[in-house]
């Protein structure tokens, strides 16, 4: 019974209980004990994270020839350990305050905490799969199991769930494809083969491979031809549900890519391989995907008017970064990649749950509908405060490493184009969440909102756990780039040199503690020189400057729809939603072939066309 | 403009029955008209003669006849001849009905005349109150309002030889020190 | 109006005692000469006396050489210009932004019509005397001052502050009842401004015996309340 | 290592006092320069310290918030920190301990500030003031961005000291701007916008937005941001300084580059009106970034 | 060792009897069918248990290639255990018309268990005419308009169909001069020429109307729908996997490696298109089902394609997976009839049936604990390791159908549990039978979902018997047994 299999066997007893149990009211709070307890034996193979040996499952089956086994090395833990930190951090939101309302408003708290349960045990048995079969099947249960989480909220969120499942499968296909492809280079799914196997492939089954298990695993990603499902398939998901897949649903794409395109196939093959007629090479095509599929996300999330819509299309950019890092294939790039996977995780789950924390109150998550609740929810907005500055990457929060670590990469390895993209990402990203925060918390406080109060302490904990665990690997980034060190040797790739600080280097290090700490140090001297003044007094919001204008409370004084519309005024043409008009047209075409087909089956004269064809053949055939 | 044009308009006009008609110059008619001849002339105007355009009414204080004096300013971009039709209204009922239907414009002038002269104009779409919305005084451009003594009721005036004005006297008075003396930088 | 409201308004303001330790009193010239040396003018042209100030800001007679420059909003404004004739409906909005400075601010009536209603003196709809509605610091006199007159004005409202005699804003907080019965005999009994006037004496103790009164009572029977909004969890 | 420690620290106390200093200094300058140019006398010499001590000295004052509070607490903050990263002649604070891109998002963190405290002002002028303020941002920062890798990518590393260390060791010609002269323009450019001067001030714009996220600021709000804005000169100049004219040798001549190249900006600035903000992004998209990537190009081989 | 020619006499004489004992007594009818098919299973599965190698009776004592011989290997057996078992569980158990279906259905069974187990060509012909007559019988016994204009439709069709398969048998006689399989294999190089393939064709043309090959699958929409639940259950789960044996049967005794199996692959690959393009677009769930089986029997027509052991292994487990859960879902179509968009909100009013519904579609799509996925990954494991373009397209064609195939089914699913709005039925509510049937199956299909690795390896050996053309050979030829009627066990 090696650590694993508890582990394995908990979720499991997880996904039971909360399968058994949806009635009774308190099943939040078991399912909570549960995934701190999976958290627990998680921890305890700890090891893992810090260099420790592969751990097997002691169950494993050989079905119609093909062994099926499971192993957790220190790259599955530590996305196993992002998973399940985001559905505690989920479901521990749901148990409380919010379940209860969920239910008086008709929603089954206890199917969500069953369907999160269930999302963990299929994402735990993808990231241990030990050949590729199993990673197949893990793939395969991961993208029906969220399909559950999205369809739970019913009306328009199983339109979404529906499109969102057509694109899984359609990936899922592909990379059963390249299964079948890898079959029949090596004759087995093992890992071992296909690594022994690769370097000897030729350009065509590489490039063909690589394009089928990119489109497979792209599609979960979010990649950009296929992210038309992802942001309003999060978005539409119960509460913490969105928090737990926008945190790390998508990432699971980028865990098989790793695994299958990195580790087994190698990165070294993708750059030699040059794509005719251009000066690019198939690993320049996938990191402009990439970066292109940070830039249209996140300038789609400009554009939102619903929060949590902006913020699904941001888990869509910020996928590009991960990916991004990790194909320069320098120690800090796949370090940048890696680590922005855990932060990413953290501030997305945090800016999530407090949005929820906001509809919790005001029934609402329409950006034009709310504002000025800062006075009300002030620890709602501290933690949308601080993800918010972890999204945008700005110092003193853990976004700001993982980017760093990319920059400096793409810097050094001298992408001038790829840079900017990337930074282009994050300005925009800047301007989105400022919008988001100010339309939310900032300006003036609607009349309908001025008895809302904090919301109840077991929504609250969670999101203050998450935001500190962003504050704190902001400050001391080293703690994670311990774990993404020992997932880089597992993963086959030059482990990053680092101090508990950041890096050490002379092309330029980084040393968090003494930059955040200058920073509060600055904000002191801020202070000090803040309050050296006047006591100032707190006035109402209607007493406000207006050209000697009386403000009434009945006129709105206040700007949030079209927020940017100097930008929007200059870049508003280029949303035309091209990628839209493609998927309609792919539609069109099924559905034209579909009624070619249907014909033939209502026409009235089969025996005339079947005596047709036969004379036909037998004519070929005989004379 | 030409005479034709005048001559045209002279015959037109007369089917208003009691109007006297006299031509100040060329391009301005003064029509006098009975009260509740108004509206049948300003119509007739409006769709036989071009007078798209009422300028302005504006309302004179006969108060010795206790009577007001409505004049409708009409204006035509073919004849180009100013028409200004002049009616009496007796000032102590001070009702008249307003011509808003035929002229759109003609409620902001009703509206005005009502707050300055206390005259109510029937069918007009808004007589509250239209600038003076701190006044609630009776209305001021009545002959019969003596503004003069109203401001001596209800305002205080500056004292004249206040001790500081004394004071700068003593130091010689208005403007003491010579420009450049005052000139501070370089 | 009896004349007793007159003289309880002393009408060239005594100078504030000395501080006792001398450090206090440097740091107290010090910041009083910066005060003087740099005054933010709000350039609220209520009347035709405003074509008179860009002159005084450009080339010609360059009123930032004495440190003033124009500023838009009365929050960052010291001087409150007005300029020109202040009919009722535009006092309420001078009150309003007068309320809505910080002080130390100054009120510089320009234009004889802020003096004693000047050429509009019999006209139902000005307002007369000035200083009966906000404690005026300085009048410039002139049916459109020239702009040296507005820079001497200035000159010698920079002269009073250096020398700490222009306190006048005080007198807003001391005598906020006298101030607020004028202005409710114009505008009624209903009137009422944004700014708690009245919690800001408090808050910087400037609460004078002639704070309170009559006319206050009937400020705060009428008044909405208009506490900020304090951050509560 | 324990006296090291203290000596950073001293640096970076020192640091941010020195910059207030030249920042006031800079004010000056500019005031003088655009009175220059417009025939008038011009401020006297101390009237930017006269300002902030005035600002300080306001008795009454009124603030919408602790967010407020907070919001100019970052916003000076912020600039503080970012002094420490920049090295001076004989201090060089923690510049090793981040690169050029830490300082390039550190000097976010106080528009970010100043973002948040305007917002809690609940005032539209304001809050249109910041959207636009962040749109400039969004066009000034790509040019600046782009010669920022160009620097790096010729210089081999983002350590400011080293950077300087390199320029400094073969004299002019070592300097970033005689090897790369089409990037110094582009930086120029963008260090011009950056400054939110005249024909980029679509922020502050008086007239239409009542001076932007500056409404509701008064007193020692004011105050904050006047010292912010000499903190945004020094720190634009000295960073321009350092990346293509050597950094610093001794304080005379480094006074010198940081006022000269404060004074190109400063005289551009008070000869044009201002631009729309979409205009203002065309502008910035089209030209520092073709000259920025043109510079690119070069550096690259 | 004689007694499994019971299974087709015993049937067809319980058939022509009913009548008789009808008059006598309704009850006793009522009982003789079900005790016919335990009988049938009874001796079918002894034969099962017991045999370890082909064994080939020749019957009516007169020796192969002259008489007429069966073949009983595990999978012609295994068939034979499997035709009466499905009888059995979709046996009219309510039914109050009267004997006439019973008949039909008793004439069904017997004829297909000889069509399974006979190894003479002409044999399997005659069969397959017995088997086609008493489906006509039982498509139209729902009794109305739409069902008896489908049924003719299929009778025309079916019609043309025999009289291609005569032809085709007729040409095979003139080319090699035997009907017996074995014998037709021994001298198959003499059909290796354009006129044996003709004659495949042909055969496989006229045996196809049943199996739903693409071009004469015209009728199966119009006969599913309006047949009963029952009907096309038994007709698009059992029947047409007994016509695909037959061809598959013929083709590896007679044209192991030929471009047959190519003529088959383009056959399947264009029911797989043909089939899942109309399912997306249909508009009620039996027309749905229906084009859906078209679809998956041009997959079990690909799978059986694949040369040597690995096609057959695949097209066993695609074909068993399949006659496994279409039966059950198109049980579940007894009160779910009508449109789709009728059916919102059904899963309030038959909870059981939604999640059956459910099961049975994650499995048809291959979704990975269920057994459909490992049959469809024998499958493409199977297509790649056959190295040619063609099966290539085929594995392409393959994945974008069960897309297709996903998107329409999870569609219906979503429709299922969507909140019931205004022209949603009211009696969406499943009878007990229906469900007790398809709860059934469903655990059997949950059974094989964990015992997946001895299942496996039983298929397995089953498909190399049965792929083992030398074997078929000598057996029926070398060491024939002549059934002794006497001797019976």
């Amino acid at each position: 019974m090696s650590m694993l299999d508890t582990l394995l066997l908990i979720s499991l007893l997880t996904v039971l209980l909360t399968g058994l149990g949806q009635r009774v009211t308190f099943i939040g709070w078991i399912a909570t004990l549960l995934l701190t307890a999976q958290l627990l034996t998680l921890l305890l193979m700890g090891k893992l994270g810090y260099g420790g040996e592969i751990i097997d499952a002691s169950f494993g089956f050989s079905i119609l020839g093909q062994p099926l086994n499971w192993r957790y090395d220190a790259l599955s833990w530590f996305f196993a350990l992002i998973t399940i930190g985001s559905a505690l951090a989920g479901s521990a939101f749901a148990a409380g305050a919010w379940g209860d309302q969920y239910r008086k408003e008709g929603g089954n708290p206890g199917l969500l905490q069953f369907s999160i349960a269930l999302n963990v045990l299929a994402m735990l048995l993808l990231l241990g799969s030990g050949d590729l079969l199993s990673l197949f099947i893990g793939w395969e249960l991961v993208s029906w199991a969220s399909l559950l989480l999205m369809v739970i909220a019913g009306g328009r969120a199983s339109e979404f769930g529906m499109r969102y499942i057509v694109y899984a499968t359609a990936g899922a296909m592909a990379v059963l494809a390249g299964l079948a492809i890898i079959f029949q280079l090596t004759g087995s799914f093992a890992y071992d083969d296909l690594a022994a196997v690769a370097p000897a492939l030729n350009t065509l089954q590489i490039v063909t491979l690589t394009l089928l298990f990119f489109f497979g695993f792209g599609i979960k990603m979010g990649l950009l031809p296929f992210h038309l499902w992802q942001a309003d398939a999060y978005a539409e998901t119960p509460g913490p549900g969105t928090a737990f897949l926008g945190a790390i649903s998508s990432r699971m794409g980028l865990y098989a890519i790793l695994v299958v395109i990195i580790q087994l196939i190698g990165l070294v093959r993708l750059i030699e391989i040059e794509i005719p007629y251009s000066f690019l090479s198939l690993r320049d095509l996938l990191m402009w995907v990439a970066a292109i599929s940070i830039i249209i996300p996140t300038f789609i999330a400009l554009r939102q008017s619903d929060a949590r819509r902006l913020l699904a299309w941001h888990g869509i950019g910020q996928g590009g970064y991960m990916l991004i890092g990790l194909l320069v294939l320098d120690p800090y790039g796949s370090a940048g990649g890696l680590m922005h996977v855990f932060n990413h995780a953290t501030y997305q789950a945090a800016l999530f749950l407090s949005v929820s924390a906001v509809i919790y109150r005001t029934r609402t998550s329409d950006l034009n509908r709310l504002g000025g609740l800062v006075t009300r929810m002030p620890l709602s907005f501290l933690v949308m405060l601080i993800g918010i500055i972890g999204l945008a990457g700005i110092p003193p929060m853990n976004g700001f490493v993982s980017k760093w670590l990319v920059y400096r990469s793409l810097i050094i390895e001298g992408m001038p184009l790829l840079f900017v993209a990337s930074v282009i990402g994050t300005l925009g990203t800047i301007l989105s969440v400022y919008k988001l925060i100010h339309n939310t918390f900032l300006g003036q406080l609607r009349l309908e909102h001025e008895h809302i109060r904090e919301v109840p302490l077991s929504m609250t904990i969670p999101m203050l756990v998450l935001s500190a665990i962003v504050f704190i690997t902001g400050f001391m980034p080293g703690l994670v780039l311990d774990w993404v060190g020992s997932a880089q040797v597992a993963l086959g790739m030059p482990q990053l040199a680092h101090t508990l600080g950041g890096v050490e280097s002379t092309q330029g290090s980084l040393d968090m503690i003494w930059v955040c700490s200058v920073l509060f140090g600055g904000f002191a001297v801020g202070a000090l020189l803040f309050y050296s003044g006047n006591k100032a007094k707190r006035v109402h919001q209607l007493d406000n400057y207006a050209g000697g204008h009386f403000l009434t409370a009945d006129v709105r004084y206040h700007y949030s729809d079209n927020f940017y519309a100097g930008l929007m005024h200059h870049i508003g043409s280029w949303y035309r939603g091209s990628f839209l008009w493609l998927e309609s047209s792919l539609i069109s075409v099924v559905s034209s072939l579909s009624g070619g087909a249907q014909l033939l089956y209502n026409s009235f004269h089969p025996a005339l066309y079947l005596l047709m064809a036969i004379t036909l053949s037998l004519y070929f055939f005989i004379g | 403009m030409n005479s034709a044009q005048s001559q045209s308009l002279n015959v037109l006009l007369q089917e208003i029955e009691g109007i006297q008609l006299t031509h100040q110059n060329q391009r301005r008619l003064r029509a006098d008209i009975s009260a509740d001849a108004l509206p049948a002339l300003l119509a007739l105007l409006r769709g036989r003669a071009g007078y798209v355009h009422l300028s302005a009414i504006s309302c004179v204080d006969w108060i010795e006849d206790d009577q007001f004096e409505l004049v409708y300013h009409l204006w035509s971009y073919e004849t180009s001849i100013l028409i200004s039709a002049h009616i009496r209204v007796a000032r102590d009922p001070g009702i008249y009905l307003s011509v808003f239907d035929i002229y759109t414009p003609a409620a902001f002038f009703e509206r005005d005349i009502h707050e300055m002269f206390g005259l109510y104009f029937e069918g007009s779409p808004d007589m509250s109150k239209f600038i003076l919305t701190e006044w609630d005084g009776p209305p001021p451009m009545r002959k019969d309002f003596d503004s003069e003594q109203w401001v001596m009721d209800n305002f205080t005036w500056q004292d004249y030889h206040p001790d500081w004005l004394k004071q700068i006297e003593q130091q010689g008075g208005g403007v003491v020190k010579s420009a450049d003396s005052s000139r501070k930088s370089s | 109006m009896k004349s007793t409201d007159l003289d309880r308004i002393e009408v060239n303001p005594k100078t504030m005692p000395k501080r006792t330790n001398p450090l206090a009193n440097v740091f107290d010239d010090l910041v009083r000469f910066c005060r003087s040396r740099s005054m933010f003018m709000l350039h609220y042209c209520t009347g035709c006396g405003a074509i008179e100030l860009p002159p005084a800001m450009t080339s010609r007679f360059d009123m930032e050489r004495l440190g003033i420059q124009p500023m838009v909003t009365p929050r960052q404004a010291d001087i409150l210009l007005i300029t020109g004739y202040v009919s009722i409906k535009t006092l309420k909005r001078v009150i309003l932004t007068y309320e809505q400075m910080g002080s130390p601010k100054y009120v510089i009536g320009i234009c004889s019509c802020t003096v004693n209603g000047g050429m509009y003196w019999q006209s139902y709809a000005t307002a007369k005397k000035l200083d009966e509605y906000m404690p005026v610091d300085l009048y410039i006199a002139g049916c459109m001052p020239r702009p040296e007159a507005v820079i001497e004005g200035l000159q010698q409202l920079m002269d009073k502050i250096k020398n700490d005699q222009a306190n006048s804003w005080k007198q807003y907080y001391e005598n906020y009842d006298y101030y607020l019965g004028n202005q409710q005999k114009l505008f009624g009994n209903n009137w009422q401004t944004p700014t708690d006037v009245i919690g800001e004496a408090e808050i910087y103790r400037l609460m004078g015996p002639q704070t309170l009164g009559e006319h206050t009572k009937i400020l705060q029977q009428v008044q909405k309340p208009m506490e900020p909004l304090e951050m509560k969890l | 290592m324990a006296n090291s420690i203290l000596l950073t620290i001293l640096e970076v106390i020192l640091m941010p006092l020195v910059a207030f200093i030249v920042g006031l200094f800079m004010v000056l300058m500019m005031r003088k320069l655009a009175a220059k140019l417009q025939r008038r006398v011009g401020p006297p010499l101390f009237q930017p310290l006269y300002d902030i001590v005035k600002l300080y000295g306001k008795q009454t004052q009124i603030s919408h918030g602790l967010i407020h509070d907070i919001g100019i607490i970052m916003a000076v903050g912020g600039y503080v920190a970012a002094e420490a990263l920049l090295p001076v002649p004989g201090m060089d604070g923690i510049a090793a301990k981040g690169g050029l891109v830490t300082l390039a998002y550190l000097m976010m963190v106080p528009s970010l500030g100043l973002a948040l405290g305007v917002g809690q002002c609940a005032n539209p002028n304001g809050s249109i003031g910041i959207s636009r303020a962040l749109t400039a941002m969004l066009a000034y920062d790509i040019p600046f961005i782009i010669v920022i890798f160009g620097v790096a990518y010729h210089f081999g590393s983002t350590n400011l000291v080293s950077i300087i260390a390199t320029q400094q060791a073969e004299g002019i010609a070592g300097w970033g701007i005689s090897e790369m002269p089409i990037l110094a323009i582009a930086g120029l450019f963008a260090l011009h916008a950056s400054l939110g001067k005249q024909p980029f001030e679509i922020y502050i714009a008086p007239a239409e937005i009542a001076t932007g996220p500056m409404v509701e600021m008064g007193g020692k709000f004011l105050g904050g941001l006047f010292v912010m804005q000499t903190f945004q000169l020094y720190t634009a100049s000295v960073l321009y300084v350092s990346l293509f004219l050597g950094g610093g040798e001794n304080w005379v001549t480094f006074l010198i580059k940081c006022f000269a190249v404060l004074a190109i900006p400063v005289l551009i600035a008070y000869l044009f009106p201002r631009y729309r903000t979409e205009d203002l992004i065309r502008l910035v998209w089209k030209w520092p970034v073709m000259l920025a990537l043109l510079g690119v190009a070069f550096v690259m081989n | 060792m004689n007694n499994i020619a019971f299974n087709i006499a015993l049937p067809l004489l319980a058939a022509f009897l009913l009548p008789v004992i009808h008059n006598g007594s309704a009850k006793a009818s009522r009982l003789v069918g079900p005790f016919v098919l335990l009988a049938m299973c009874w001796f079918a599965a002894a034969y099962f248990i017991f045999i370890e190698h082909p064994v080939a009776l020749a019957l009516g004592g007169f020796l192969p290639p002259l008489g007429i011989s069966f073949h009983l290997d595990q999978l012609s057996l295994l068939m034979a255990v499997i035709i009466p078992l499905m009888l059995l569980l979709l046996w009219p158990y309510t039914n109050r018309e009267g004997f006439r279906e019973e008949a039909l259905l008793l004439l069904l069974a017997g004829a297909s268990s000889g069509m399974a187990l006979s190894g003479d060509l002409f044999n399997i012909y005659v069969f397959y005419e017995l088997l086609s007559v008493a489906s006509f019988g039982l498509a139209a016994s729902t009794h109305n308009g739409a069902a008896f204009a489908a049924t003719f439709r299929y009778l025309v069709i079916s019609g043309l169909g025999t009289v291609l398969a005569l032809t085709g048998i007729g040409l095979i006689y003139t080319q090699t001069g035997t009907l017996n399989l074995a014998h037709i294999g021994q001298l198959a190089a003499q059909l290796d020429n354009n006129v044996g393939l003709a004659a495949f064709a042909l055969i496989v043309l006229g045996i196809g109307v049943k199996a739903e090959i693409f071009p004469v699958n015209g009728w199966v929409p119009e006969v599913y729908a309006t047949a009963k639940p029952r009907i096309s259950a038994l007709l698009a789960g059992l029947i047409s996997k007994l016509a695909v044996l037959a061809i598959v049967r013929l083709l590896v005794v007679a044209y192991a490696d030929t471009d047959a199996l190519s003529l088959l692959l383009v056959l399947g690959i264009l029911g797989i298109i043909w089939g899942e393009l109309s399912a997306w677009r249909a508009k009620d769930l039996k027309r749905m089902f229906a084009f859906s089986s078209i679809g998956q029997l041009g997959m079990v027509l690909v799978a059986f394609s694949i040369p040597g052991e690995a096609g057959m292994f695949a097209g066993l487990a695609m074909m068993l997976h399949h006659l496994l859960v279409k039966p059950a879902l198109f049980m579940l179509t007894e009160n779910w009839s009508g449109s789709i968009s009728s059916l919102t909100g059904a899963a309030r009013q038959s909870p059981l049936g939604a999640a059956l519904f459910i099961l049975f579609a994650l499995s048809l799509i291959g979704v990975p604990p269920f057994p459909g996925f490992w049959a469809k990954l024998i499958m493409v494991t199977g297509l790649v390791g056959a190295d040619d373009s063609l099966y290539l397209l085929a594995l392409g064609i393959l994945l974008t159908a069960t897309v297709i195939e996903a998107n329409y089914l999870i569609r219906c699913a979503i429709q299922l549990y969507a909140p019931a709005d205004e022209n949603s039925s009211q009696s969406a509510k499943h009878g007990r039978l229906t469900l007790s049937i398809s709860s059934a199956l469903g655990v059997v299909l949950i059974i094989s979902l964990f015992s997946i690795t001895p299942l496996g390896n039983k298929l397995y050996q089953i498909a190399a018997e049965a792929s083992n053309r030398s074997l078929y050979i000598n057996t029926t030829l070398s060491n024939a047994q002549v059934p002794a009627l006497r001797k019976i066990q």
